[in-house]
């Protein structure tokens, strides 16, 4: 069935390679075709692993380079789940593309390069050894860095893409590293071979080969601080693309750090430092509470999603650093908890955060605007979109009967049953992280209700926006289905939870406890549980019951539609409406030591100081780590290589000099 | 259907009660006569037969917000032991899903806010987002203290492993949740109830653009949500009692309700309304107890 | 079998006696097809295992010289196609007169005539004249356009390179001299084949080889562009005509190299494979770093590539000093991988500039837009220069790699790997600039001089290619993705046979 | 003939040309115009030639004949006409304008010197009647190259060259006592070459720079 899938990518390639320019987009179908297929067989292929004796047939074939050289690829559970993720996103992207990249700059080179982008993710999460999952990742990093300047005439897509480009190369240096240590320990470079080879080794190796490869794969991640490049490259790309990056792409990073620490570190009989568990926890805060309030400040609606990214990348790795710690600890049922709580999130937030992006893609067509002060009153415009951009952020806020609340709720759990583990500090740590991830959920609240308010409500703040229209029935319908899939993945958790207990890791086939679908969810032995679908129904019967008594007792009331109370200036503008900056004002004064916030007032006067002809106003937010961290960094290396810069003088005495002194220098450490 | 099923509707039903109660309390603290403590019912049934009047500009967020709002109060209210902790009837009463079906209704409400266009609704939703913001994670933090020495996040297990204040810890983060149960209900010094002043309004000022039953069906899910987390903080921090039969266990429950209701009305009129940027250094502070407390319970238990 | 390196000198000739610079273009086309021809003949004999002399012992061809003289024929080709497109372009600009092609293409003879030479030499001694000889006729290619750079760089590659070369045969006399008595099949005082000392390596007197190598090393290192002999190199590459740096990078700096490998083969068995391998794996790395620092500041885009050249050394000869089974197939493959992509990006860069009319980076940008084949073709270029997977430079590199990681030399992988990391950035600041962008002209991209509207006619016209040159660049850009994913049996064998030759396996 | 051998050996007369070859070399990088360079470089391919004649006695090595004959025409009559003739061309000024001063240029040589005997001491033992030369030649060649460094003018660059390869020549046939002469035709033959082609270069520098001075060649930078 995958060959299937293969099939309709490559020949969806061609088609857009050499298919008319009129109705390209059309092909895009082929894809979600494939897509489709793919996540088919994926889900089936789980399933099997989850419930039948047998297993699943594992797919697993090597190309050969050279007799000593091979790509080895080969499907296991964790791989057919981020499979899985991964043709859910991009069948919804393909579908929504068909109809979104009617007319667009380059329909060829975007199509082709789209399919190479989600076949390269797959080879990702397929690869077996070392050398395919290296050219799989470059190759992956390298079709997105084209994606993300594919607008070439836009100088920010280039340093975007420059940015991007430049740090996934140096995260890629760390992977190899991290490889090329477990493969001198162990003489292996395929990873069960790793992970077998390591089992013996000596704590430091296995604790170099963790955090090299953490910082590897966290740079494509987007922890914090390595994040920077990420609310850079996202919103350059378009749209679909921006989704597939956001929703999966980082996702491999998350992939990799579980493959790394929980696959080839946690082999057979291995045993975890706690330390490591306590570093991603962490970072794991870090990141979500930075990123969230980085995107709190953003007015750019996709650089706010792709900032939101990073928070939720730290939601994931919050649950995957309390499995760590409770993994040394032996805890394998908390640990399962844990893990499972990270897996779901990775699913859900695959799944909000593609539809939010592809959201943004069609305000974007809509109001012809990334910038929130533009939009307003687009939910009475574009009724669809906004129904399902707000389904998004009531997911991506963890508001139940949505997904992001379940995967929520398990990380918090996980997160409270730290304090279950022996040592003092970790139990702290835990808990902070829980409080940490208390902190993320209200503010991401704040962060989305300004986005979607701002966008959707009130009045049209720009011309464009006011005439702005729905962008067609495939990309609505798109959204539709990544809005249902939040819906369900929300109300039925075990679905989630039944293929998530097929991982091969200890601790989570309890996950997957059996019961129907839409039964209570209880956890850690009854430590606690909720019941998803049962508030839903609640709220619906007692919808039914308040419109009977509305129906019975206040039929003859009668609504009258006036302006907006407007304290008798009889004319309400749309610019006195609260702005995305003035609403979130009261954050950037409480937590001003984050953002250092700054403005600056011109004042003109053309007769000073009595007649001021203009004042201009602006404000904005100090980026913390781009100022202190990384522009010294790179102006240190610029300022070396410039210093260097005389070795090469042009003078020829000064050459032969070199050659003389080379000549002794050999003479002098050898003869 | 037993006890534990219809407890809820004690929630439903009396929560306007404990509204009247309140302000009777403050009009006494503050040497006034004051409205009956029915009053509050009578006002919810002239909303509920008023006409209504809609700003045109609002979407049907802003016809949706009263009914999700109300239905989440309602719906967390599900997951609370009142009078008898055996598990409430549809969902297992996790705290934790109970404050966020809670916050789904905050959510509703702060985009309402923003959906007429106006700019006091604007600032209302601004400012309820700040507080929500400063509020939650400590909140959170209390509830993890009593959760951790509870051994369960659901209310009905912890109501039943304790019975006052077990621990320094407790104290701590009761003070904090108590901080918390004024800014969640809007109250002096946080917010002020009773006052439609454009810079002090918070609560009120999302609320601007609604009337009728609308308005009432906000109102009502405001005192639900007031009663509700009195009835938390009761089940969390001093829940002795509720373990006996049902009459006995109401009467305990009562009494707590009206100390804890005159505690909040000496707190209202004892302390002037803060500034609203000044609301940080006390909710920090809150913070700093609630942290504290979980740190204490970790490090030297009960 | 061997005679096949007459047929550039009779191309040569024929450039010489030819009135029209037309006749030149196609004898050397068909010269260098005919090369490459024989020499493929030649290679699949050697991969087969079969080793041809001349009379005398003086010539001799193996799997390594056979490896070599492979990627030099072919890149004759590619670079005598692209001369055709460049020289016209020259011609039309008024930088050449018709005399100047003839000239030209006379020289681009003799010097692959040279460089076929080299593999070729079994007598060390031959092996040096021959590398002087590519050193005199590449000199005069350089200095070709009489400008005032262009001679100086000219003048600054024939004396660094002289001097260089000349402790290279002192090197060579060395080694005769301890050959001598010992070496030599028929009670001669002593031979200079690399056959013979090759066979009683192992009773020559190491400290004498060591001191040996060193002058060797010295040498041919600086020919070879390894850093810090390296000067000329940036100078040369960046004034010579386009499609002689192409083939300076490409092939005369392995030709370079080659000179160092054979006697490396020779001194590692008579003084132990740890001396050779610290001195190589010392270039290796000053090289890859001194490069990438260099690359960081670089203003024009030959120089760059020249800059990338060096660093591209300095991994061959890091990977040749790590040795083994990785290190020494990362060496030998990353040749051929380095000729294949230094050429095509040189030939990139020289279709730039044939709009731009300038070197610096900033004069032009947009160039995707203005000729499409091109600028994939360039960006290809960018990321199998980094050693970006999928494209071949990849596998050389990350064999490099494990032979570090079997030889566990983390601070030497490391420094590689923040290297690579500036390498890859300036490669795409430079290069991205370029071609990406509004496509336009002029001195900075900020403030346009012309402007141009790409979807007007005018870009089109702006490029002016020869098809053939274009299906050239075509295909060495596929078979960069091909050898990225797939290495041929026919490279395979004759890569394993050669690195017998250093692994103390059978010679001949 | 075996007389000659005799007063050979007595005089250790390998020894004593070989010195003066480095004699002249040292007179040469201290020198102050270019025609006393050229002298120096007259006299030492001179005792190159005498060099290769006293080996070919000493050694009966007949072809060593042809090799100091073929070194006579090249070195001592050609290179220097050609060399002459250059310098009249370009109308190179007579001083060669050092950048360090005589005495230090001095010092440093001797340093050199003192530096290749150590080296070589324990690299190489050569045996017999030549058991100098090979450091002599390596000090030869290492003076020429920091002579070269010196020297802002092309010219004397060149010279400079010239001397590497006399003391080339001169380690080549101490180490080999001559190698086929096929070789030794074609190294002299590349040198040769090598100096045509950087003449050529020589008289273009001057076209386009106006000057022979190397401070002038320095637009290559970084």
């Amino acid at each position: 069935m995958l060959l299937i899938s293969l099939a309709f990518f490559i020949s969806g390639a061609v088609f857009f390679a050499f298919a008319p320019k009129k109705g390209l987009h059309y092909f895009y179908l082929l894809y979600a075709a494939g897509a489709g297929l793919a996540a088919f067989s994926f889900a089936q292929a789980l399933y099997n692993y989850a419930y039948s004796a047998a297993g699943a047939p594992a797919l697993s074939f090597a190309l050969q380079i050279s007799p000593a050289l091979s790509m080895g690829f080969k499907s296991g559970p964790l791989q057919d789940f981020f499979g899985l993720l991964l043709s859910l996103a991009a069948f919804a992207a393909s579908v929504y593309s068909s109809g979104y990249m009617k007319g667009t700059a380059a329909p060829r080179f975007q199509g082709i390069f789209y399919g190479l982008f989600i076949l390269s993710m797959g080879a990702v999460f397929l690869a077996a050894d070392a050398l395919s999952f290296l050219i799989s990742w470059e190759a992956m990093s390298l079709v997105s860095y084209f994606l993300v300047v594919s607008d070439t005439e836009s100088e920010a897509a280039q340093n975007a893409g420059l940015t991007y480009a430049t740090m996934t190369h140096i995260g890629t240096a760390f992977i190899i590293g991290a490889f090329m240590l477990a493969f001198s320990a162990t003489g292996s470079l395929d990873f069960t071979g790793m992970a077998a080879g390591l089992a013996g080794q000596s704590m430091t190796i296995k604790s170099v080969i963790f955090i090299l490869s953490f910082i590897g794969f966290g740079m494509k991640a987007g922890i914090v601080p390595l994040h920077i490049w990420l609310p850079k490259a996202h919103p350059a790309a378009p749209s679909n693309v921006s989704a597939l990056m956001s929703g999966v792409m980082i996702k491999a990073g998350i992939y990799g750090i579980m493959l790394m620490c929980l696959h080839v570190l946690g082999g057979p009989g291995a045993h975890y430092a706690t330390w490591w568990g306590v570093v991603v926890l962490a970072t794991g805060a870090a990141s979500s509470v930075l990123g969230v309030l980085y995107a709190l400040m953003e007015k750019d609606l996709k650089r706010l999603l792709a900032y939101s990214s990073v928070e939720n990348i730290g939601i994931i790795l919050l649950g995957t650093g309390a499995a760590i710690v409770f993994y040394s600890f032996g805890q394998t049922a908390l640990a399962g908890l844990a893990l499972a709580a990270a897996l779901y999130h990775t699913m859900n937030h695959a799944m909000f955060k593609g539809l939010l992006f592809l959201g943004s893609g069609s305000v974007l067509h809509g109001a012809h605007s990334k910038n929130l002060e533009d939009m307003g009153g687009l939910l009475k415009r574009m009724p669809y979109t906004g129904l399902f951009f707000l389904a998004g952020s009531v997911a991506i806020c963890a508001l139940p009967p949505f997904n992001g609340f379940v995967s929520e709720w398990l990380t918090f759990q996980a997160l409270i049953l730290g304090s279950s583990t022996p040592l003092a500090y970790s139990k702290v740590i835990t808990l902070l992280g829980g409080a940490a991830l208390a902190l993320t959920g209200a503010l991401a609240a704040a962060a989305f209700v300004k986005a979607f308010g701002v966008a959707f409500l009130g009045l049209p703040r720009s011309p464009k926006a006011r005439d702005a229209k729905e962008a067609g029935l495939p990309v609505t319908a798109a959204l539709g289905f990544l809005a249902a899939m939040c819906l369900l993945l929300g109300v039925a958790p075990r679905i989630m939870l039944r293929l998530i207990s097929a991982m091969p890791f200890a601790g989570l086939k309890e996950m997957g406890s059996a019961g129907p679908l839409h039964s209570p969810l209880i956890i850690a032995g009854g430590f606690s549980g909720f019941w998803p679908a049962a508030i839903l129904v609640s709220m619906l019967l007692g919808l039914l019951i308040i419109l009977a008594l509305a129906g019975t007792w206040g039929r003859n009331r009668k609504i009258t539609y006036a302006n907006s109370w407007d304290c008798g200036i009889r004319a309400l503008t749309p610019r006195m409406q609260y702005t995305a900056t003035a609403f979130t004002k009261p954050l950037r004064v409480i937590f001003k030591t984050i953002y250092r916030p700054r403005k600056e007032v011109r004042i003109s006067f053309k007769l000073k100081p009595l007649f001021v002809s203009g004042i201009t106003y602006q404000s904005g937010i100090t980026p913390f780590l781009e100022n202190y961290l990384y522009r010294p960094l790179t102006s240190f290396v610029g300022k070396a290589a410039l210093k260097i810069r005389h070795l090469q003088s042009g003078s020829l005495p000064l050459y032969l000099g070199y050659i003389m002194l080379t000549l002794i220098g050999l003479l002098m450490a050898w003869a | 259907m037993g006890m534990s099923n219809l407890q809820f509707l004690i929630i439903i039903l009396l929560s306007p009660l404990l509204q009247g109660i309140i302000k009777k309390m403050k009009a006494y603290a503050q040497g006034r006569v004051g409205p009956g403590v029915l009053q509050p019912y009578w006002d919810l049934a002239r909303l509920f037969r008023k006409d209504m009047v809609i700003s045109e500009t609002a979407s049907w967020i802003f016809h949706a917000t009263p009914f999700i709002v109300f239905l989440s109060t309602l719906a967390a209210s599900l997951m609370v032991p009142v009078i008898t902790p055996d598990a409430p009837v549809l969902a297992i009463g996790d705290i934790i899903a109970l404050l966020y079906t809670l916050a789904l209704g905050r959510f509703f409400l702060v985009l309402a806010g923003l959906d007429a266009g106006t700019a006091f609704g604007g600032e209302g939703s601004s400012r309820e987002a700040t507080v929500a913001i400063l509020v939650e994670p400590m909140m959170m933090l209390a509830i993890f203290t009593s959760a951790v020495a509870g051994g369960s996040t659901k209310l009905s297990v912890i109501s039943k492993s304790m019975h006052i204040l077990d621990s320094p810890a407790h104290v701590l983060a009761f003070a904090a949740f108590f901080v918390a149960l004024i800014a969640d209900t809007g109250r002096v010094p946080v917010d002020n109830p009773d006052t439609h002043l454009e810079l002090t309004m918070i609560h009120e000022g999302m609320v601007l653009e609604y009337s009728g039953r609308y308005l009432a069906l906000l109102e009502w899910a405001h005192y639900m949500k007031q009663m509700l987390l009195f009835t938390i903080a009761i089940d969390l921090f001093f829940p002795f009692g509720i373990k006996g039969d049902a009459l006995r266990s109401a009467l305990f429950y009562i009494i707590k309700l009206l100390v804890l209701a005159a505690a909040m009305a000496a707190t209202e009129s004892s302390r002037a309304k803060l500034r609203f940027f000044q609301l940080p250094s006390l909710l920090g502070g809150a913070f700093v107890l609630s942290l504290l407390s979980l740190i204490t319970f970790v490090m030297l238990g009960r | 079998m061997l005679f096949f390196v007459l047929v550039p000198l009779m191309a040569a000739l024929v450039c010489l006696a030819g009135k029209s610079p037309r006749v030149s273009e196609y004898a050397t086309l068909a010269g260098s097809v005919i090369g490459a021809g024989w020499v493929l003949r030649l290679a699949a004999g050697a991969a087969g295992g079969t080793i041809y002399f001349s009379r005398g012992n003086t010539f001799y061809c193996d799997s390594l010289s056979a490896y070599i003289l492979l990627v030099i024929s072919l890149l004759a080709v590619a670079a005598s196609v692209y001369s055709i497109e460049y020289m016209r372009q020259e011609h039309r600009a008024g930088t050449v007169t018709e005399a100047g092609m003839r000239y030209y293409y006379f020289l681009l003879n003799l010097f692959v005539l040279t460089m076929m030479l080299v593999p070729l030499a079994n007598n060390l001694a031959v092996l040096w004249m021959s590398v002087e000889a590519t050193t005199l006729v590449s000199a005069l290619l350089v200095g070709i356009y009489r400008k005032k750079q262009s001679i100086e760089a000219a003048w600054k590659y024939i004396m660094l390179c002289t001097v260089g070369i000349t402790f290279a045969l002192l090197g060579t006399f060395i080694i005769y001299y301890a050959g001598a008595g010992i070496v030599g099949a028929k009670g001669e005082a002593g031979s200079l084949n690399w056959t013979d000392l090759m066979l009683s390596a192992r009773l020559l007197n190491p400290a004498t080889m060591r001191l040996a190598f060193i002058f060797v090393v010295v040498g041919y290192g600086t020919k070879a562009g390894l850093a810090p002999v390296h000067n000329w190199l940036p100078d040369a590459h960046s004034e010579a005509p386009t499609p002689v740096s192409a083939l300076l990078s490409g092939i005369l700096l392995n030709c370079a190299f080659y000179g160092v490998m054979r006697f490396a083969a020779i001194v590692r068995v008579s003084c132990g494979p740890a001396f050779v391998q610290d001195i190589m794996i010392a270039f290796g790395v000053a090289s890859v770093v001194i490069a990438s620092l260099f690359m960081l500041i670089q203003m024009s885009a030959k120089r760059l590539l020249a800059y990338s050249s060096i660093e591209h050394m300095g991994i061959i000869s890091l990977s040749f000093g790590l040795g083994g089974i990785y290190g020494l197939y990362a060496a030998l493959l990353h040749i051929l991988n380095h000729a294949i992509v230094k050429p095509l990006m040189f030939f990139v860069t020289g279709r730039i500039h044939s709009v731009s009319h300038g070197a610096k980076l900033d004069s032009v940008s947009g160039f995707l837009k203005m000729s499409p084949l091109t600028g994939v073709l360039g960006f290809a270029g960018i990321a199998a220069l980094a050693g970006v997977p999928p494209f071949n430079v990849f596998l050389s590199e990350f064999l490099m790699l494990k032979g570090m990681a079997a030889g566990s030399h983390w601070y030497i992988m490391a420094v590689f790997l923040i290297a690579s990391g500036l390498v890859f950035f300036s490669l795409l600041r430079g290069f991205g600039g370029m071609l990406l962008g509004k496509p336009r002209l002029g001195q900075h991209r900020a403030e346009s001089d012309t402007e141009l509207t790409h979807t007007g006619k005018t870009s089109p016209e702006m490029v002016r290619t020869w098809w053939p040159a274009s299906v050239m660049m075509a295909l060495l850009g596929a078979s960069l993705l091909f050898l990225g994913l797939n290495i041929p049996g026919g490279i395979d064998r004759l890569i394993t046979r050669s690195m017998g030759l250093f692994m103390g396996g059978r010679v001949f | 003939m075996p007389l000659i051998k005799r007063w050979i050996e007595i005089f250790g007369a390998i020894d004593f040309i070989s010195v003066g070859m480095l004699l002249s070399v040292v007179a040469m990088s201290s020198a102050k115009r270019i025609e006393s360079c050229l002298k120096a470089y007259v006299i030492n391919s001179w005792l190159l030639a005498l060099l290769m004649a006293a080996f070919a006695v000493y050694l009966s090595i007949p072809h060593l004949y042809a090799a100091a004959f073929f070194t006579i025409a090249g070195k001592c009559v050609l290179i220097p006409y050609f060399l002459r003739k250059i310098i009249r061309d370009l109308k190179v000024t007579r001083e060669v304008e050092p950048y360090l001063s005589m005495p230090v240029s001095l010092i440093i040589s001797f340093g050199l010197v003192v530096l290749v005997y150590s080296f070589l001491a324990s690299g190489i033992f050569v045996a017999g009647v030549a058991r100098n030369v090979l450091k002599i030649s390596v000090s030869i060649i290492l003076i020429s190259l920091f002579t070269m460094m010196n020297r802002k003018k092309a010219v004397t660059q060149v010279m400079g060259l010239l001397f590497m390869e006399n003391g080339l020549f001169l380690a080549g046939f101490s180490l080999t006592y001559g190698m086929p002469t096929i070789i030794e035709l074609g190294v002299l033959f590349d040198m040769m070459m090598g100096v045509m082609i950087l003449g050529v270069f020589l008289t273009q520098i001057k076209k386009s720079f106006v000057s022979v001075d190397l401070d002038k060649l320095t637009s290559l930078k970084g």
